[in-house]
């Protein structure tokens, strides 16, 4: 036919102009260019992060750059670290993996970052975490306790934990319930609502490991994310078992869903609720939106046992907290919402304080290899905030190790049970559980890391 | 005379309505049969019938002699049996050319293998031959690759008509072929139709009665879904119940009276 | 004048120039826009599989992207849990998807238009609910981690391949395989018959076609190459039920529609006005001082109006149903 | 009293010319019937006047005013009644509803009105009385018919198009319809233009017939005369 | 308390809310032969509005009057500003076919548009919504009836305004002329019925129906822009199930699946109910596709 005869021309011509333009293109890309590391100049480090900052999974969440970024700020302001000034670039995944995939090529190939810190997420930095380690780009401090990140080194050797992940935690609120709760365990009073995805189920490992298997009538369920349907059901049927303490394996807004429906059926057994979940403000904020009073949300906070690897941010009287809390309210240029002081932002300062006391440990030379060479053979000796000792070495990428547990008092600030803090130590295998004797170095005057 | 398609005992029910009732119908070879009626008489209802489109509840269906059972509706090709639709039906996303290729495809060696890997390129060809020459009988050749869009009516009609010649079938049901011709238009369509004849049996269901008076050589009244008349158009035309059913009774009884005068 | 013998030669010319322009093109880019360029292929293969459902046959399904996610199941549980190759992978993704499309084809025959739409997009949020039923084999939440491995060594030793330049070669030739395969059949009688049921389902059935027939099998060759799509898709990292979210659905949609439905090089430009939006919004308001909140969302934002404004201005899109005969 | 005047009006159904430059005047307070054999055009005139259709060119006047390509909304609200081919009613709407829906746009200036003018129409057509609560669906063909009449009269229509009220009903409720029509007419001074394709009926009751063949009038004359037209056979018979 | 009777109860307070979605679908497939799939993102939207007004210290009565105002005019200015264009756009032959599908693109363009509204004025961001009165659970002595006050209110609510459209649209003139609009646009028009404006009014409705099944259902789902996609598809389901053309079938279908997911998540697993909505989706359609109360027409589209 006339019609595709002529387009079939065209499309010769176009063979023809395109393989011009490529040969011609071609000569200038295959020169090689000087290398030297990727995003390290004279003057700055350029480093890279992905979060949910908006959308279902963000609350909370979202302000961790935030306070990392305020951290870096004002490390510059001291002249930044071996005269680099940090530069973090943020990118939001709204906490969908097909997004996570295309942000971390926009980082990588675009803003060509020299490491990863502070990725938020486990469904999300799954998707990049295998590119990312093959291209031997540090990850470091990732937000996910998911221990399938950390406890191969040989499969992921440039991903670093930042939290302790859930198996060690539920181990020892394991632990913790086996002692101070054995009469109920043993009567089949203690149940569990958890979230069908890697997080909930590591709970429930990390508790069957420790010997806490709950009973069937005592499990309940819900797909993460759905809790749109309302979690009424679950709720219900967990008054209905008649159990006096329940284990909460969810998120921040799911553990408010959860406490806030049961306290309208009228329903108050002791809720055990992991670190995850029990994020205070985010808790409050839930709670408060629903048209309950600032009382009415502390008030069913109070009581709430949780395990934390640090201090409280309500501890006033911490050095850490202290300190932190200055930086932030003088460097957090986010949004008025995202700089109140909170546990998300105490991690967020940690994990700058962290990263730039592993940035100055890799030297003036600084390199990818270099840091991560670094973190795993002296990573383990950084300090920080946290009360738990960090145990990054050449066998794990793991963190803390550590928990103590708590119950939230009645101004929102978790408290250690019985008065006094105690540290309990385990691993994400089958570890026996011991009291740890770590003793957290103070911070200098200056609130920077000091190294080596 | 053999019959090529014997239609017997046929009725149709819509919910409670009786569209067709009890209707025969024959087509003998190389023959053109009128079906006509005022609206609503159930003509195109009978062409539904025919070509599957709405189910009988009663009636027999016979072709060349041998019983078989209602087909259905893209069985008719295969059948030998092609139809035009009053709505003209064509594709509209495809050309002329195309439309009419899509009607000789029953005649096509099939494979869909063939078609992924790109290599019906010969059977493409002969489709394309076959659907021109059908374009040219019903001359429609000029605009073989415009749209329908492109088309004024007589000539989408003509491709319509393409289409179903390039079956070449046995039975062609022309379904309103005159209806927004113009009179010029309408004579070269009666030649066509009886040149077509030579090759096909014809049934066209038509409301221009004088075109089916040019072109039939027996019609069918059909009124009240029952045939109430049949034979030579002129033995028709006379029949007291073909004159009630178009003009109404008294005037039926004033036109008797006038040509007893 | 072409007599059209040899439907074949002219899709593969038009494939493999195509083809080679993308892969010499290729060595020009950044890595960034060599990983763009093979998203644009991964995606393109998604929109084909539209434009076959909803182009040649007029259904729509906004459960495409489960579609994909089906493909990128069966290949990457094959690839995780037998160690297979990625293009056996391929293969078993397009056979599984095509069964899938089988049956969901057979029950969709029956309904049509916002119904279809409407149960598609049910089976698209349903995805993550099926990948937990199935934790075992599907990897739950988490998923399957897959990727597209590094070049062989015959390769690697003549030249240093970057993963993106090894993303964007294995893109390639799939793509211009669904490319050549979707050519020849709109090509031929069946894309033909396919458009003829789309026009006028009666025509079609008087001129021998068997409609609800040849419903079924449009959606099994949609469903194969959504299939084809979502199992390269899912070596971009991970194969897992937020990887194939409903959003990626009417991304999908969205791209068909902007490029004009129906049209194979409509597609393509689709395709790419989706993938590079968000860049040329990013250098567009580059230097202007907009708050992060409202540059995040601004992507999606233009995307819907540009959405809208093509189906109230010009719903045949930028190529136009059909242009190839415009004359 | 008003008079319909129609001159030159061309329309295009789809791609056909359904009418071709139709002329002819229907007196006010009589019945002028249009008739011709199938395919003549005549629905098309009515949905023409009625707005339902876009005319090409041509104009159609009611009285002093132009209603041409005016929408059929308002072109109801100028006391133009039309009662489409096919027993227009709602099924699923019970006979008083379908009747009502005729009256809604009057309702708001005066309610009492409208009652009297629903049980004008039931007394015309009695039957319909009998079946008021029952679903229209229920109902036969002819009283399907009369319902659909009854709703376009209900709106007080100076002119009411009635398009083939006798398709598909027995010879005897058509004779029982096409009086009633009539007798409305003659007691109340209402035009009607009568579609039909039963021609002897509709000449028998209709003072002026406007014969059409092919979109076009072959035959304006007083319906006693054009009963013994030939034109007329020979454009329904093809003589 | 007995686990039936409460599980029970609270399927039929959800299974309101699910009607009320359901009876907004219908309402606009009836009225302008749309399914519109925006609906939820209208009601997501219009309760933003009301939470910001909210936590801004107004009433909840005055938001949730503003979110109904809000949710008609939003649905009116889709009507005027996208369907009726689209409506009155005389289709190109080469897209006569994707007629009935451009609609249904539409409302996922407005969905897009409004999801990326609410990122930009709320970031996205998850909240809470109140409700009017206590929703905790009535005490009877020292056990817990299967009830709360906002159950009551949430069932009364959608009662009254199941009897106030019933009303609406079969006594009044205004109703009967919408019904008539959508039944038959033809003669509708003959008997002097503006139909586009009865169209408008249709999305007016509807809308203003999703919003309240936002504010209602919101407080147990919290509110972010995407939660309430899932109530649309279990809202499309259950006007499918009740039949797409009929408001009772819509209210039946909403309660079939209110309780049908409540009894799904007590006695089978919450992971199940994803499943059971499009098995019961697909029986349906293969069974009883004009639904339990549909028409007997051949469906459109």
């Amino acid at each position: 036919m006339k019609i595709r005869g002529s387009q079939t021309k065209r499309w010769v011509i176009g063979i023809v102009a395109g393989a011009v333009a490529s040969t011609l293109a071609i000569a200038p890309s295959q020169a090689i260019p000087v290398r030297s590391e990727v995003g390290v100049s004279a003057t700055e480090i350029v480093l890279g992060m992905q979060l949910p900052q908006t959308g279902a999974a963000s609350p909370g969440y979202k302000k961790v750059d935030d306070a990392m970024r305020a951290y870096f700020d004002y490390v510059n302001s001291k002249g930044g670290v071996n005269g680099r000034k940090i530069k973090l670039v943020v990118k939001d995944d709204v906490y969908k993996a097909g997004l996570t995939i295309s942000t971390a090529s926009t980082l990588i190939n675009k803003d060509k970052v020299f490491a990863m810190v502070g990725s938020v997420g486990t469904q999300t930095h799954i998707s990049i975490i295998k590119d990312i380690n093959r291209r031997g780009i540090p990850d470091l401090f990732v937000n996910s306790g998911y221990s399938g990140f950390y406890i191969d080194p040989k499969k992921y050797p440039t991903s670093f934990a930042a939290l302790g992940t859930y198996v060690v935690e539920s181990k020892i609120e394991a632990d913790f319930l086996k002692k101070n709760y054995a009469a109920e365990l043993a009567a089949g009073k203690v149940g569990i609502l958890y979230q069908t995805d890697d997080f909930g189920r590591n709970v429930v490992a990390g508790f069957k490991q420790q010997g806490v298997i709950f009973p069937a009538a005592n499990t309940q369920k819900f797909v993460a994310g759905s809790q749109g349907l309302g979690l009424t059901a679950q709720v219900q049927a967990l008054q209905k078992a008649g159990v006096t303490l329940v284990v909460i394996g969810a998120v921040a807004s799911a553990t408010a869903i959860t406490i806030g429906t049961a306290a309208k059926l009228g329903f108050a057994p002791k809720w055990l609720v992991t670190s995850v979940g029990s994020d205070a403000t985010t808790f409050k904020t839930i709670l408060a939106s629903q048209g309950q009073s600032a009382a009415a949300a502390a008030f069913l906070l109070t009581g709430v046992i949780s395990a934390s690897h640090a201090p409280s941010p309500g501890e006033d009287t911490d050095e850490f907290v202290v300190a932190f809390k200055k930086i932030n309210t003088e460097f957090n240029t986010g949004a008025a919402d995202d700089k109140v002081w909170d546990n998300n932002v105490l991690q967020g300062m940690n994990i700058g304080y962290l990263t730039t006391a592993a940035l100055m440990g890799a030297g003036k030379d600084l390199t990818r290899k270099g840091l991560i060479a670094f973190m795993e053979g002296k990573g383990a000796t950084l300090s920080s905030a946290a009360l738990s000792p960090l145990s990054y070495s050449s066998k794990t990428h793991e963190a803390y190790n550590s928990f103590w547990i708590g119950a939230y008092d009645a101004n929102s600030v978790l408290k250690p049970i019985g008065g006094t803090r105690v540290l309990n130590t385990t691993d994400s295998a089958d570890g026996p559980i011991t009291v740890s004797t770590y003793k957290r170095p103070a911070i200098a005057a200056d609130a920077l890391p000091k190294v080596g | 005379m053999s019959e090529l398609l014997k239609v017997e005992g046929l009725s149709v029910t819509f919910g409670g309505l009786k569209a067709l009732n009890n209707v025969d119908i024959q087509l003998h070879k190389n023959e053109v049969l009128g079906l006509i009626g005022p609206n609503g008489a159930g003509k195109t209802t009978l062409f539904n019938a025919i070509s599957g489109l709405v189910p009988p509840s009663t009636g027999k269906f016979s072709l060349e002699g041998k019983n078989s059972p209602w087909p259905k509706t893209h069985q008719l090709a295969n059948l030998g049996i092609a139809r035009t639709l009053q709505g003209v039906g064509l594709f509209s996303g495809l050309t002329a050319l195309e439309n009419v290729m899509v009607g000789a495809e029953a005649h096509a060696s099939k494979g869909f293998l063939a078609d992924l890997f790109g290599t019906s390129g010969k059977s493409e060809a002969k489709l394309k031959a076959r659907a021109h020459k059908a374009l040219a009988w019903a001359g429609a050749t000029a605009f073989a690759d415009k749209l329908p869009s492109q088309l004024t009516y007589p000539d989408s009609k003509r491709v319509a008509l393409a289409r179903a010649l390039v079956l070449e079938p046995k039975i062609l049901l022309l379904d309103e072929p005159a209806a927004g011709l113009g009179h010029d238009e309408i004579e070269k369509l009666a030649n066509l139709i009886s040149q077509l004849k030579e090759f096909y049996s014809i049934i066209v269901v038509e409301h221009n009665v004088e075109f089916v008076n040019k072109i039939s050589d027996r019609v069918y009244v059909l009124n009240f879904g029952e045939v109430i008349s049949s034979g030579p158009f002129e033995k028709v035309r006379q029949d007291s119940a073909v004159m009630a059913a178009y003009l109404g009774t008294s005037i039926a009884a004033d036109a008797k009276l006038g040509t007893g005068n | 004048m072409d007599k059209g013998k040899k439907i074949w030669r002219k899709n593969l010319i038009k494939s493999l120039t195509l083809g080679v322009f993308l892969f010499l093109l290729s060595f020009t880019f950044e890595p960034y826009n060599q990983g763009q360029l093979a998203l644009v292929l991964m995606l393109f293969i998604g929109v084909l599989s539209l434009t076959v459902l909803t182009g040649a046959s007029g259904q729509i399904s906004l459960g495409q992207g489960a579609l994909m996610a089906v493909g990128g199941y069966a290949s990457a549980s094959l690839i995780t849990n037998l160690g297979a190759s990625i293009w056996v992978g391929f293969l078993v993704a397009v056979s599984a998807t095509a069964i899938f499309g089988l049956i969901l084809g057979t029950a969709a025959a029956r309904v049509s238009g916002p119904y279809l739409a409407g149960t598609t997009l049910v089976i698209a949020l349903a995805l993550p609910s099926v990948a937990n039923r199935f934790e075992s084999v599907l990897g739950g939440d988490v998923g399957l981690i897959v990727d597209f491995g590094t070049p062989p060594a015959w390769i690697s030793n003549l030249i240093e391949v970057g993963y993106e330049q090894w993303q964007l070669w294995v893109a390639l030739p799939v793509a211009l395989t669904a490319l050549f395969f979707t050519s020849n059949l709109m090509a031929s009688r069946a894309g033909r018959s396919w458009q003829a049921v789309r026009d006028d389902e009666i025509g079609a059935a008087v001129s021998g076609i068997p409609v609800a027939r040849t419903k079924v099998i449009v959606f099994v060759v949609s469903s194969a190459i959504a299939g084809l799509g979502g199992a390269l898709y899912g070596l971009r990292g991970l194969v897992g039920p937020s990887v194939y979210p409903v959003s990626l659905s009417l991304t999908l949609l969205t791209a068909a529609i902007l490029g004009g439905v129906g049209s194979i090089a409509g597609a393509f430009i689709g395709t790419l006005i989706v993938v590079f939006l968000p860049d040329l919004i990013d250098w567009a308001i580059s230097g202007l001082a907009i708050s992060e909140q409202f540059s995040n969302y601004l992507p999606s934002l233009l995307t819907g109006v540009l959405l809208l404004a093509t189906i109230i201005i010009n719903p045949a899109g930028v190529m136009g149903a059909g242009h190839r005969r415009k004359h | 009293m008003k008079n319909l005047m129609v001159s030159d009006l061309v329309t295009d159904y789809g791609h056909v010319r359904a009418l071709d430059g139709v002329s002819f005047i229907a007196n006010a307070g009589e019945i002028t019937t249009v008739i011709g054999a199938n395919g003549a055009g005549k629905s098309t005139l009515l949905r023409t006047i009625s707005g339902l259709e876009k005319a090409k060119s041509g104009t159609i006047s009611w009285g002093d005013l132009e209603i041409t390509n005016l929408a059929p909304e308002a072109i109801v609200r100028l006391g133009v009644a039309h009662v489409p081919e096919g027993h227009a009613v709602i099924p699923t709407f019970s006979v008083l509803e379908n009747i009502e829906m005729g009256a809604l746009f009057r309702r708001r200036k005066n309610s009492t009105d409208v009652k009297v003018a629903i049980s004008e129409v039931l007394d015309l057509f009695p039957r319909l009385a009998e079946r008021i609560k029952q679903s229209a669906g229920s109902l036969s063909g002819g009283e399907r018919q009369m319902l659909a009449i009854s709703r376009a009269l209900v709106s007080r229509p100076e002119l009411l198009l009635l398009d083939e009220p006798s398709l598909g009903l027995a010879p005897l409720v058509v004779e029982q319809i096409i009086q009633s029509i009539n007798q409305l007419c003659r007691s109340t001074g209402l035009t009607v233009l009568l579609v039909e394709q039963n021609a002897n009926t509709a000449l028998a009751v209709a003072d002026h017939g406007v014969l059409l063949a092919l979109g076009k009038v072959v035959s304006d004359q007083p319906a006693a005369k054009m009963r013994a037209d030939s034109a007329l056979r020979s454009a329904y018979l093809g003589y | 308390m007995n686990t039936f009777i409460s599980t029970l109860i609270t399927g039929t307070a959800n299974g309101a809310i699910f009607a009320l979605a359901a009876l907004g679908l219908v309402i606009v497939w009836r009225g302008a032969g749309v399914v519109n799939f925006a609906q939820m993102g209208q009601a997501m939207f219009t309760t933003y509005i009301a939470s910001n007004l909210i936590n801004s210290g107004e009433s909840y009565w005055l938001a949730f009057i503003v979110a109904l105002i809000s949710g008609s005019l939003l649905g009116m200015i889709i009507d005027l500003l996208i369907m009726r264009p689209l409506a009155h756009k005389k289709s190109s032959s080469s897209t006569k076919t994707l007629a009935a599908t451009i609609p249904v693109i539409a409302s996922l363009g407005i969905l897009a548009i409004l999801q990326a509204l609410a990122g930009i004025f709320w970031a996205g961001e998850e909240r809470g919504f109140p409700t009017p009165v206590n929703s905790f659970y009535f005490k009877n002595g020292a056990g817990t009836l299967p009830f709360s006050a906002f159950n009551l209110f949430v069932i009364g609510v959608v009662l009254i305004v199941l009897l106030l459209l019933t009303y609406f649209f079969t006594q009044t003139g205004v109703g009967l002329g919408m019904r008539a609009a959508a039944l038959n646009p033809e003669v509708a028009r003959l008997s002097g019925i503006k139909v586009s404006r009865m169209r408008t009014l249709s999305w007016a409705i509807s809308g203003a129906a999703g919003s309240l099944a936002g504010l209602l259902i919101t407080p147990s789902t919290n509110l972010s822009p995407n939660t309430l996609d899932l109530i649309l598809i279990i809202a499309f389901t259950a006007a499918v199930v009740g039949g797409l053309d009929s408001p009772l079938g819509a209210v039946i279908g909403g309660l079939i699946l209110g309780i049908g997911i409540a009894l799904v998540t007590t006695y089978g697993s919450p992971e199940n109910v994803f499943l059971a909505i499009l098995f019961l989706l697909f029986a349906v359609q293969l069974i009883k596709p004009n639904g339990i109360l549909g028409g007997k027409q051949v469906r459109r589209g």
